[in-house]
This record gives structure tokens, C-alpha cells and sequence, in this order.
């Protein structure tokens, strides 16, 4: 799956997009989240507080507890600030 | 009731008075236009500007959703929507949002309802560009733009 | 903050971009602006136009007094409000309020407070000219117009 | 005293504005709708529900309880419309 990544996420990750394969038994975001903090200080250090982290999958927002089968774009990012 | 809404997201600077006219234009039967322009402020001369972050794709597709509840939820006539995105200048606007309906109420409801939703769900993120020429931060979300979406449910 | 609004009574059309302008250019302190504009609808094709009637010196003065009250309860940085007298065509607009301030909830609500005082306070009245030639009626006061002023209170 | 009519009062009466100087003992706006309705049949039909008329002192909204001494003008019309 593709996860895309923006705003202070992106700047702490270090890119804007890579392909992932999780791991079987990575079933949720909240799954999904603590898997890519094992990937490298980078990825801890940009999702150290999760909870902070926003999640959309195919472009529409899901919450933490959302399962990730299927997805074939997963987003994550910081609170947004639009308007 | 229901009508589609007119959804852009630029980098352009927009023409406000177009778009009005856009929406009215050859209509006799709007009787209220609205319009909401949310423009950089300075923060008392220490901002230079805003970078403006998007996430292209679901920007759209997220303002799409927030304007069909939006028309659902008022019989609003037509409503345009545009966001810019990149760097932006103090004092320059940022985002326009305009509502047509039939009587006032719809038309105010709908577009506070629409700039309420754009604050906290449209996916954009501002980063500082200070007057200073420090590296500036990414814009904190508000704890009250949050709450600012309890009075619509 | 009591900032002064700019009102005025007239008969020509007006520039709403270039009110919005003269309210935002040059300010660095404004990140919301709110327009309202009042059109003349033509009542499913019935109505040709509407005539109104105003009341010289009391018209601005009981408009500058519902804008003091606005500037005093919300903290606007600047108004502007502009109603046409005289013959309107279907399609035209009557009236616009437009609302400068540092966020946005005081800009909208500062101009749903003006539009719901100017419907039933400031000393205007409106009659109808029909399509089919045939003399129009004044338009009745709405009681939803009166009630409107309550969520003021 | 100066009169102003507008709208639908206007155009019953007939005219838009006139000088009048009340009797006295009319005291009150009350008082002076009820005297302009002795005036003759046009304003008796102008003014036939003087609840339904609106009344501004000097350009001020004033309830029909408002006394009217030392008014300058006194303007009556319908309900507003404004807006």
C-alpha cells in the first residue's frame, strides 16, 4: 500500500510517499501506526504522540481503530489548519 | 437542495466579484448571496506570509463531502469554494467560500457551517514564514476551531 | 471596539469588490471578511421590479445606530453597509453589509445581526411592480422577520 | 409639529408630509393617531389599525406610549421592510 505523508509528518519522515508491505497481524491504523515507529528513529520520532496523528485511507478520514485491509493509500498528517 | 457546489483548489489568486457574479448571474430567484474571504493576517508584523500545504486529491474530495452536507442540510442554490495553496503573502486571501439562496438565513448558516468544516477537516496545513527570516513553524490547530463543529451537530 | 461603519443610502448600483477592497487593502489585521447581498428575486417570474421607499436622515441613522450596536458586541475591525432606494429590477441588489474582522466568527455574526436589523428597524419599505403590468402591492412585514431579532437578545 | 408619512400611510393620506399643531391633551403618540383619525376619512382609513403603524420622534423609533412634546417631526409609516 502507498502512504503518502504531509505537513510537519512529511518534514519529519523525511519523504512525501513510499510503499509499504505491514506485516500480518498490522490489521488497524492504530496497528499500522506503531509497526512504522519500529522502522527507524525518523518514524518514531514523527509519530511519537499517535494520538496526534490524523489518518485517511483512500482519501477519506478513518479513525484510529479503523481496519487497513484494502487500502490502497493510507495518509497521515498532523491536525489540519485549512480556511 | 443538493445543488453541486463549485470546488477549486489553486495556487491562482481568486476574483471574488466573479465569482459572485458567477453564482447570480441570469438567477431571479437568489435573494441572498454570501460571501466568506479568510485572508493571511500578519500577527502584528511578525509574518511575512504562509506556506500552504495540501494534500491534492483528497482536498477536493474532503470539501466535496463537507459541501454536500452542507446543501443537504439548507436549500441553498449554489455554492462555490476555493482554496489556495502555496506560498501566500500577509495580507492576501486564502481561502473564499460563496453561498446563494433563496433567503438569508441559508445562505449565512451554510457558509459559516462550510468554513467551520474547512478549518479542521479540509487537509491543508500552514507552515510560518516570519518577517524575521527565521524558519518559522507549522500552525498549531486550534482547540476552538475543533469545538467550533459541536454547534452543527 | 465601536469601530465607525461606512453607511450609505443610494440609488446607483454598487461595486461590491471595491467595498470589500477599501475594508481589507492595505490592512495586515484582517483575516476574515463577510459579505451579505440582498437581491431582488422575481417571485417565480411574477415580479418585474421592486420600488423602494425610504425615510432621508432617519434611514442612516437608524442603520449607523444598529451598526454601533454591532461594533460594540462584536470585535470588528471595520463595516460597510450600502442600501439602494428607488426602482430595483428582478435580479438587482438591494442591500450589502460587508464585515471585516481579525476571525471569523464576529465577521458573520456581525452581518447576521445587521441583515436581521435591517429588515425590520431601519425605515425602508418596498413595493412591488408586477410583470403582467398591473399595479403591485406593498410587501408585508414578515413576522419570521420580527422573531429573527430575538437570537439577539 | 412636522408629519412624515411613508409607504402605504403616505398614499392613504394623500400627502407626504404637513404641519399640524395638535389640541391639547394629545399627550401621547396614541393620542395624536386617535386625533389624525378625526381628521377626516382618509386618515381615518390610513390609520383604521393604529397598532399596525410605526412611529419615529426626531428619527427615532418610539413606542405609542411615548409622549410627544417638543417633537420636531414625527414620522409614521408601516411595518418596515428593509434589508
Amino acid at each position: 500500500m502507498k502512504l503518502v505523508y504531509f505537513a510537519w509528518v512529511r518534514e519529519r519522515i523525511g519523504v512525501a510517499q513510499e510503499d509499504v508491505t505491514p506485516p500480518e497481524g498490522v490489521a488497524t491504523v492504530r496497528d499500522l501506526l506503531e509497526w512504522l515507529k519500529s522502522r527507524g528513529d525518523e518514524y518514531a520520532e514523527a509519530l511519537k504522540f499517535p494520538e496526534a496523528i490524523r489518518v485517511a485511507i483512500n482519501q477519506e478520514h478513518v479513525r484510529h481503530d479503523e481496519p487497513i485491509a484494502g487500502a490502497r493509500e493510507i495518509g497521515l498528517f498532523p491536525p489540519m489548519t485549512g480556511g | 437542495m443538493g445543488q453541486p457546489a463549485t470546488i477549486r483548489i489553486q495556487a491562482e489568486p481568486f476574483d471574488t466579484a466573479a465569482e459572485i457574479e458567477a453564482l447570480s448571474a441570469g438567477r431571479h430567484d437568489v435573494g441572498a448571496v454570501v460571501t466568506f474571504s479568510g485572508l493571511c493576517r500578519d500577527e502584528a508584523g511578525t509574518l511575512a506570509a504562509l506556506e500552504i500545504e495540501h494534500y491534492p486529491g483528497m482536498a477536493e474530495a474532503e470539501i466535496t463531502r463537507i459541501a454536500d452536507e452542507a446543501t443537504a442540510r439548507w436549500p441553498v442554490s449554489a455554492m462555490t469554494v476555493v482554496h489556495r495553496y502555496g506560498r501566500i503573502e500577509a495580507g492576501e486571501p486564502i481561502v473564499l467560500v460563496v453561498t446563494a439562496a433563496e433567503h438569508r438565513q441559508a445562505a449565512f448558516e451554510a457558509a459559516a457551517f462550510m468554513m467551520d468544516f474547512l478549518k479542521s477537516r479540509a487537509p491543508f496545513w500552514k507552515k510560518e514564514h516570519r518577517r524575521d527570516g527565521s524558519s518559522g513553524e507549522w500552525v498549531d490547530a486550534k482547540e476552538s476551531d475543533e469545538a467550533a463543529l459541536e454547534r452543527w451537530r
